[in-house]
């Protein structure tokens, strides 16, 4: 009861001070976040204010703010205060967005190329067991990972993918020797006859690109 | 509750010559719904009584409280008013602790022999403390209501957000093909060098964007050995997968190599 | 793309200049209407900023509003700007729907879930003295004031209710024991003026019932 007659106190006041004007505009406009027009303002005083006196104190408050960080700023809507663009930085650090994830099949087209380039598409059925839809390679082309580096010749003349420079960089990666090796899958407990493939296999990697593992920026 | 007054109630139920019946009982039929709404309870409608005859709480009248809200219920059921099952429930038990404190007390009171009433005496004070705090409550400023939280515009840049990888999830990705792979057996697997491979595209995208290339200068810039092994391998797979062509025009003369169909590409 | 890398700069920055310091928390705690906890506030630095120094510029922050009609306020959840009571009324010509008063019930079983948390409906229904309709609770949990923290392990597995932290921040409190304590409410406060105030109540609290605080033990 005592709180509503100070309250009701400004109310019969006819006129308003300045800078009772911008305080209770900055107050009004700091806790909306929608635009207010000039008719909304103006309703706050209940019509005892004239348009040139809310413009001025606009004016006033716009300065008053110039170098913090938000901005008043007039929209189609009216008047709001915004934060700067180059708060965003620390709005985002907030509220991270959880990352999107890539889908398996993404994935698993991305780690066929990364591991066996160059390959093609049907090299990518192959060993993925389904067909690889377009979407996917472009998926990967727009994000500038895979390219295009040439076409096999067989029937179909199909392209051959490869991984991009941007997409090493992307992974922080200097080289795609950087990828965690096959040798560890060489660990894994694998059936007699593929394990000796395998070990093959492994010897023409230690042979050919052994010094690549531990001296990876040498072959760049 | 060791408040002598609470051992022996009765002479004080006698004691106190309190009001007759209310007056103020007789409330107007239609406005007996309000004063019923008026109440959130048995509870609240005895504090009502209590504080309305300046009872004390403490040493209640049971006679006289008991009388005065079953007249008050009674005026509320004879006019047909839908009366909460917990009035009738307050009746009984007001009711119970009145016989209750019409009978002899024994000489010595034992641990166990309280007051009948304490029961209602503590809940009739923890409802007004109750009340008293929801009251309070309800005092407080509340957050859009007497105050408003600072909620600007965020001016949002808004960028879309791709997914990222790392270089473990590509190789778990890897080993998870290749362990489905490994159970299906049709399916020949052949493991190859990363880095032939890695050489097998360098010596592509080099071809791609020329015609032909002399061999030699494809491995000019190469002063690692290892290096120069394995381009030369990934050269020969590349023939071998006939991605390339590598022709001498001249017997002995210089050997070119070339990217298949890269017209066609274009 | 150049507003990113524009934007990332203050990123690389390991320290932060104070003034700097209060620039960020201001915009950051003006965009942001819930409040944010030291913890949160940290986050915006990414760490490079000691407790004493966010402290310290929060100070700065609360001083510099002093006399706006605003202020920096410390809830539950953390920091919040909000608008001072008197603004209110200036508030309420822009938005003239204010959110409704709770009835007497509602507010009854609030205090008593604030006070004896955690509580179940029957302990609810055996202080009040009559049931506790759906509805009540229904809308004190719409609010958030409420939630369920478990269930009594007794026939029926009734659940448990307690107060949420959003009740706290709501209602301007840190914590639960800002509320005065039960016992401080005077039981017995026969005031003829009390009594009367019960016949003109209808369903919401009137603000006339101030507790008698001064004799707060006399009952005990």
């Amino acid at each position: 009861m005592s709180t509503q007659s100070i309250l009701t106190k400004p109310t019969e006041a006819t006129a308003f001070q300045p800078d009772q004007v911008v305080r209770i505009l900055e107050t009004v406009l700091l806790t909306t976040p929608e635009p207010l027009s000039i008719s909304d303002l103006k309703k706050l005083f209940e019509g005892n204010i004239d348009k040139k006196t809310l413009h001025e104190s606009l004016t006033i408050l716009s300065e008053k703010w110039h170098d913090s960080g938000i901005n008043l700023v007039s929209v189609a809507g009216g008047w709001r205060f915004q934060s700067k663009p180059e708060m965003q930085v620390f709005l985002d650090r907030l509220n991270p967005q959880r990352p999107p994830r890539y889908s398996r099949a993404v994935m698993e087209t991305l780690a066929i190329i990364a591991y066996r380039q160059p390959v093609t598409r049907g090299d990518i059925e192959e060993i993925r067991g389904v067909a690889v839809s377009t979407q996917i390679i472009k998926t990967l082309e727009s994000r500038g990972w895979i390219e295009t580096i040439g076409q096999r010749d067989i029937p179909g003349k199909p392209y051959l993918y490869a991984t991009t420079r941007h997409f090493l960089d992307d992974l922080n990666l200097q080289s795609l020797e950087q990828l965690p090796s096959l040798d560890s899958f060489n660990s894994l407990d694998l059936s007699a006859d593929e394990a000796e493939s395998v070990d093959t296999d492994t010897t023409t990697i230690q042979e050919s690109g052994e010094p690549a593992s531990h001296e990876p920026t040498q072959l760049l | 509750m060791d408040n002598p007054t609470l051992i022996d109630p009765v002479a004080k139920v006698q004691g106190v010559p309190l009001l007759e019946v209310p007056q103020d009982l007789y409330i107007p039929p239609e406005a007996l719904q309000i004063f019923l709404e008026t109440f959130e309870g048995p509870l609240d409608l005895l504090l009502y009584l209590i504080r309305k005859h300046n009872l004390d709480i403490l040493d209640i009248p049971m006679a006289e409280l008991t009388r005065q809200y079953i007249a008050y219920v009674e005026t509320m059921r004879a006019d047909q008013f839908e009366l909460a099952a917990e009035y009738l429930l307050m009746t009984a038990l007001l009711i119970d602790i009145k016989s209750r404190m019409l009978l002899p007390r024994p000489v010595t009171p034992r641990e166990d022999d309280a007051d009948p009433r304490a029961e209602l005496v503590r809940r009739l004070l923890e409802y007004e403390r109750i009340k008293q705090a929801a009251i309070h409550i309800h005092s407080l400023p509340v957050a859009g209501r007497d105050f408003m939280p600072a909620c600007i515009w965020v001016d949002f840049v808004t960028e879309k957000q791709l997914p990222g990888i790392n270089p473990q999830d590509l190789y778990d990705t890897w080993l998870a093909l290749l362990e489905r792979l490994r159970l299906n057996r049709n399916h020949t697997i052949r493991y190859e060098t990363i880095s032939v491979r890695v050489c097998m595209s360098e010596i592509l995208r080099n071809l791609q964007s020329r015609g032909n290339v002399p061999f030699t200068e494809l491995f000019s810039d190469i002063t690692n050995v290892h290096k120069l092994v394995a381009s030369f391998l990934a050269l020969l797979e590349l023939a071998r997968e006939a991605l390339v062509d590598i022709v001498q025009p001249d017997r002995f003369g210089m050997i070119y190599v070339h990217a298949i169909h890269t017209d066609q590409a274009d």
